[in-house]
């Protein structure tokens, strides 16, 4: 299987005015095309960082990348320089976590829509008069039916803050499909959602990346949305990598301290939840070996001075811990 | 069910608060009813949780239980004595009873104040107290949330959300209160903190004794901290009953739809089904029948001429036409 | 404050700024000692009449043969006066009316705003030009006349600074605890909007300058002979080109103190204004 | 709020303004004189004659009866006769306010043409030299007092050069009066000549209120674009890859002229004012050299005209500003 997207040894810093804030500290992944793979991690995890450097999209003159590489469809994206641009858009797309701030709100939908068509799909099929402004707009008609946008011609010429937060999100998903990506990049796009809108489009996603084989690449700090689509499930903590598992063993088989403790937290009818005592590692001073190691039962001398290796399962389960949890013992809630 | 004995501590009787939506030359163009026609109560040493989407007017009925909107009508009484409507008229002895904590109880801080100063504020305003006697509850309930002394000199920029939480929790504890109405306490915390805040409302529960209500649009955190639940709709509400009943068999269709979105991690995935189709109407164009029929599965042609009343039996109630025990 | 202090002295606008406002200042303050014939500012000497800058006149005599030297620095006391004058009274009576009007919200604030809205809606220099020339030219006509025109803008300020404030949650969970009015006004608004009155202020100073001095240079000022740099400028107009010098010491004089306060008011909007921090 | 009961709201705050506006006008004319009675009979008038004026004007009869009957007097278009001119009071002002509009016009155009670019280019150069050179040129040019502005460039470019015009609006008879406007009333007749020379009158005066006035609406545009720059909706389309020209010239631009339009409005009123005294300088016969020159004269209703008819404009363009900021922006006015 070659992986699509290809992250090694990824370290960046921020420049502030404090120091250095290390946001991502070797971090290594792959997606394969057609794959959902989740990046959850709490605020300050660095899943966001991560999402905007695949994206180019970081605010320039503070970001500073010490090493590492981001390789998607074989073009490097941190050095690729032109080839790397036209990635962009078109290859690998972009759902955002507020789909109000990310619209201008000063141009109708359908404009909005239509420069993404314009200036990043692929040429659409000649229309019937061979026009290329009506094929555009005919490709982008299908589009909003494909993400169940009803009445959709009407919708075009809205402005952003005439839709509601579910048919914003929808239209921003039809943005992120117009190129005809082999990858999307969605950061917490359900977290300004109500559940049930929340449901409907994280249905959606799961459907239409199974439907056209996109790989999607799922920010978020909510464990039951990563349960509800990914396939692969990453646990970020303070912008290292603590544990990578496919999605049936995130439950009942997970083996770092920290995802047992998170999966812990979590409220739930009839049980009382336990938090994770203690601040989250700030980046500015992050702690010694193991990043958790301030917040960890299970901390030890070791844990303290040296950063664990991450160790492999054959079934592509990783931990990155000096005293991960027997592979077979059950989560500690239950 | 039998009724207790005593009257029941926070009692809403028939409770709406509507605003106008002005339009041409400020004149009133609708209204929109973001609590509509409430009924609940409380008794003593209960904690019920409030459940809804956004745009339900479970916060606007929070900010009216404290005297931080007026009611447009109906009636509020606590331990049977009814609370002037008007909140400048709500008399401070009422205050202290009865408070408010808002959805992110930091900002209740004002950043210009050491915590010191704001924990003081509310024994300043409401007893003549020394300022050592202050000092001494400032530092009991401090404790008690969990901050420690050093924290006192700080100023709320210097805190964690956490931390801030905890603080604008202590500032409404040192009055005393008996009735507490937490406003969505956990929104944008992540999980981890965001169990140890209700951790800590538990505890507070306890030691307090505390009665209290709690909003929020997360049925897993309202569930487990709450004995009873009610669901509100479009300023209504449409479900209420013990949290077991409510979550175990819901009657409502919204109800129902709320709780099959709910993820199940370890379970089968709930997209899988189909979720709920639509999204809330905004509350001011409703104008008759049932509002939720535009989104409802089960709905009929009764539900666009009848407003289905909230029938209890059984402690658990239910506003819908098509619903047959 | 020393963070403040210490700000500032690491900003380079507000620093400029500081130091050219305290030189002008304290020349202000020193004028009668520094100025080298402060008796011949307000006489008659027809034997030195528009004498170009040389050793004797630094900067030249005017028409009346004075030591423009003398006159720009006396100048200085006039304008610091006027503009102090104005400046206070705008913010005594348009911070309490902005606070009171948009803290309470009533009937009585929508008059009080209404006042203020309509005294905005007209050009101030034609308003301020209407009540002097009732008055009569003279100091005290000018910062009256200018008081009146210049309130609102604090009042204004103020309000819409108190409404947005009155929304915040800290503001509204004081009132739901059962402050008193009084209480919630000078213990939490004022000194939450304290720092945009500042800034405010500082930019107003300059306004309220070119005000003073627009109508010095209409006439309506303080009278001849006193030393007022609109009017030394409206003089100037009759001997120019020859007389480069005489419009030239007044002009740069105002303009050097005008800047002052507004690279002040820049850097101090820098410091203290999160809000647009970024754009700066 | 929808668009036409905002328009509705302004357009119904209008007249409340504007009778605040007369009642301010009438006050001064009325209470702060001593007796307006003595001012109103002249300066060499008998006992007899003041008195004989005091019952004429009805300056003895209560206040608001007064103020009833300057309202009637206003609303017949009757605001009294200049003692200078020997005219109705309105005649002189009709006469003389399309000078000043027209002053004003040219100067808020050249001023948006000057600032606008520059704001644009120093923003998406931040923090280059340029940006520091334009910036530091804004400050300097905010400083100077108008008059001396006016009077540096009446000294350099036609005393010593003698390329423009001193003073004045036209050298040679006005063409027939359509607009009032010269130089449009001049293309209208087909005069190129007058033309030229009208426009030769205006460089100095326009430049006079252009210059801070271009620098104001420089700072604005540039702050404008860097809060635009800055926006997420900027972040989402870089991150989608939009080519950076579209990005710039089409919506960011769009976003802050939205912006920059409303500070247009607050020019023009500052450019109003600011012709006051601009044109006594340069001898423009308008409403500046007209109050001016009635202050001389100690010509009080002219005054008062002066000041009603400036509020009124000033009004108006505060009301034109609010119905063209909601033309283009879709959210309406906040």
């Amino acid at each position: 299987m070659t992986a699509l997207l290809e992250i090694r040894d990824l370290c960046l810093a921020f420049r502030t005015d404090k120091g250095p804030a290390q946001v991502l500290d070797g971090v290594d992944l792959t997606v394969a095309p057609g794959e959902i793979v989740g990046l959850v991690g709490e605020s300050g995890s660095g899943k966001t960082s991560l999402a905007r450097a695949i994206l180019g999209a970081l605010p320039v003159p503070q970001a500073e990348i010490a090493s590492g590489r981001i390789r998607l469809d074989g073009v490097d994206m941190l050095r690729g320089g032109k080839a790397a641009e036209s990635l962009r858009g078109r290859v690998v797309t972009f759902v955002p976590q507020d789909p109000l701030d990310s619209f201008n709100p000063l141009f109708r939908v359908g404009t909005q829509l239509a420069d993404i068509m314009r200036y990043r799909a692929p040429p659409a099929k000649e229309g019937r008069f061979g026009n290329a402004r009506h094929a555009r707009e005919t490709a982008i008609l299908e589009m909003l039916d494909a993400v169940q946008l009803p009445q959709s011609r009407a919708l075009l010429d809205r402005y952003p803050h005439q839709l509601s937060g579910g048919q914003r999100q929808r239209v921003m998903l039809a943005m992120a499909l117009l190129p005809q990506p082999r990858m999307i990049i969605a950061d917490e796009p359900t977290a300004a959602l109500d559940v049930t809108v929340q449901v409907q489009i994280l249905g959606l996603l799961r459907r239409i990346a199974a439907e056209r084989g996109v790989a999607i690449l799922f920010t978020t700090h909510d464990l039951g949305a990563a349960w509800e689509i990914c396939d692969r499930i990453i646990v970020m903590y303070a912008g290292q990598i603590a544990e990578i598992l496919p999605r049936t063993a995130f439950f009942a088989k997970s083996r770092h301290p920290y995802t047992r403790m998170l999966l812990a937290s979590l409220p739930e009818p009839g049980r009382e939840a336990i938090g994770i005592s203690g601040e989250s590692a700030s980046p500015l001073s992050p702690p010694p070996g193991c990043r958790f190691h301030p917040r960890c039962p299970m901390a030890s001398d070791i844990c303290r001075k040296a950063r664990p290796l991450p160790s492999r399962s054959e079934d592509g389960h990783l931990v990155a811990c000096h005293h991960p949890w027997a592979a077979a013992s059950s989560p500690a809630h239950v | 069910m039998s009724e207790p004995s005593s009257p029941p501590l926070l009692e809403l009787e028939r409770l709406s608060c509507h605003f106008p939506i002005r339009g041409l030359l400020g004149r009133r163009a609708g209204t929109l009813r973001a609590v509509d026609d409430v009924s609940l109560s409380l008794r003593e040493g209960e904690a019920l949780g409030i459940v809804g989407e956004s745009g339900s007017g479970k916060s606007t009925l929070g900010k009216t239980l404290g005297g931080i909107h007026d009611p447009t009508d109906g009636v509020i009484r606590l331990a049977g004595e009814p609370i002037a409507t008007q909140r400048s008229r709500r008399p401070l002895s009422v205050r202290a009873r009865l408070q408010y904590v808002y959805q992110d109880s930091g900002a209740s801080l004002d950043q210009r104040w050491t915590l010191r100063r704001s924990l003081h504020e509310p024994l300043v305003i409401h007893t003549d107290w020394s300022r050592e006697h202050r000092e001494a509850k400032v530092r009991e309930i401090a404790g008690a949330v969990g901050l420690a002394e050093e924290h006192l000199d700080l100023y709320p920029h210097e805190l964690s959300g956490g931390q801030q939480r905890r603080a604008g929790l202590a500032r409404i504890l040192v009055l005393g209160p008996q009735i507490v109405v937490f406003d969505e306490p956990t929104s944008g915390l992540d999980f981890s903190v965001q169990a140890t805040v209700l951790a800590l409302i538990r505890g507070i529960r306890r030691m307090f004794n505390l009665t209290y209500l709690m909003i929020s649009h997360d049925l897993n955190v309202v569930g487990s901290m709450c004995d009873r639940l009610a669901v509100m709709y479009l300023g209504r509400i449409v479900e209420i009953g013990p949290t077991r009943e409510v979550l175990g068999r819901p009657r409502h269709p919204y109800t129902r739809s709320l709780v099959d979105s709910l993820p199940r991690i370890g379970g089968p995935r709930v997209t899988d089904r189909l979720g709920m189709p639509g999204e809330p109407v905004f509350p001011a164009d409703m104008h008759q029948g049932c509002g939720y029929r535009t989104r409802c599965p089960i709905g009929t042609l009764a539900c666009t001429r009848i407003d289905p009343r909230l029938v209890i039996k059984e402690a658990h109630g239910v506003a819908c036409l098509e619903w047959r025990p | 404050m020393t963070k403040l202090i210490k700000s500032i002295i690491g900003h380079r606008t507000a620093l400029a700024g500081l130091l050219l406002l305290v030189l002008v200042t304290a020349i202000a303050i020193a004028a009668p000692l520094i100025a080298p014939h402060p008796d011949a500012a307000e006489s008659f000497h027809i034997d030195r009449r528009l004498m170009p800058p040389s050793s004797e006149a630094i900067l030249g005599t005017d028409r009346m043969g004075s030591d423009i030297f003398s006159r720009v620095i006396l100048g200085a006391r006039m304008t610091l006066l006027i503009t102090a004058a104005v400046v206070c009274s705008g913010v005594i009576i348009g911070v309490p009316i902005g606070l009171i009007a948009g803290y309470f919200n009533t009937g009585l604030s929508i008059a009080l705003m209404g006042v203020a809205e309509v005294l905005l809606a007209v050009p101030q220099i034609i308003l301020a030009i209407a009540i002097t020339q009732s008055l009569g030219p003279s100091i005290g006509s000018v910062i009256l006349a200018l008081s009146i025109t210049y309130w609102p803008f604090w009042a204004r300020l103020v309000y819409a600074e108190t409404r947005s404030i009155c929304n915040e949650i800290f503001v509204e969970s004081a009132i739901a605890l059962g402050a008193s009015s009084w209480r919630v006004i000078f213990l939490h608004i004022l000194p939450n909007i304290a720092s945009s009155i500042v800034v405010r202020t500082t930019v107003a100073v300059g306004t309220t300058m070119f005000a003073s001095a627009t109508l010095g240079f209409l006439g309506l000022g303080p009278p001849p002979p006193s030393p007022e740099w609109g009017r030394m400028i409206a003089e100037s107009r009759e001997y120019l080109p020859e007389a480069w010098w005489y419009a030239a010491a007044p002009g740069l004089a105002l303009f050097v103190t005008v800047l002052g306060f507004s690279l002040f008011g820049d850097g101090l909007r820098d410091i203290l204004d999160p809000k647009t921090r970024r754009s700066g | 709020m929808n668009a036409y009961s905002v328009v509705a709201n302004r357009l119904v705050w209008f007249l409340p303004t504007l009778l605040g506006l007369l009642a301010v006008v009438f006050v001064l004319a009325r209470i702060v004189p001593s007796d307006p009675a003595v001012l109103a009979a002249g300066e060499n008038a008998s006992a007899e004659q003041v008195q004989e004026t005091r019952d004429r004007l009805g300056f003895d009869r209560p206040l608001l009866e007064q103020f009833v009957e300057y309202l009637r007097e206003v609303a017949r278009g009757d605001l009294g006769t200049s003692v200078y001119t020997q005219q109705p009071i309105i005649r002189d002002l009709a006469e003389r306010l399309p000078a000043t509009l027209e002053l004003t016009f040219v100067g808020v155009l050249a001023a948006a043409l000057i600032g606008v670019p520059l704001g644009v280019l120093s923003a998406l150069h931040r923090n280059s030299w340029l940006d520091h050179m334009l910036r530091l040129a804004s400050v300097l040019l905010i400083g100077v007092a108008p008059f001396w502005i006016a009077m540096q460039l009446q000294m350099l470019f036609s005393m010593q050069l003698g390329w423009l015009p001193l003073s004045g609006r036209i050298d040679d008879v006005a063409p027939e009066a359509v607009t009032s406007l010269i130089t449009i009333d001049a293309l209208l007749a087909g005069d190129l000549q007058l033309f030229l020379s009208a426009l030769r009158h205006l460089v100095l005066p326009a430049l006079t209120l252009a210059l801070p006035g271009g620098a104001v609406v420089m700072r604005f545009t540039r702050t404008a674009v860097l809060d635009a720059v800055t926006s997420p909706s900027v972040a989402y389309q870089t991150a989608m890859g939009l080519p950076r020209r579209v990005i710039v010239w089409k919506y960011i631009l769009r976003s802050a002229l939205t912006s920059t339009v409303t500070q247009l409005g607050l020019v023009f009123g500052i450019s109003i004012t600011g012709a006051v005294v601009i044109e006594a300088v340069f001898e423009w016969p308008g409403l500046g050299t007209y109050a001016a020159r009635s202050i001389l004269h100690s010509d009080y209703n002219a005054v008062m005209g002066v000041t009603l008819c400036a509020g009124i404009v000033f009004a108006i363009s505060n009301l034109l500003v609010d119905l063209l900021q909601m033309v283009i922006d879709p959210r309406g006015v906040k």
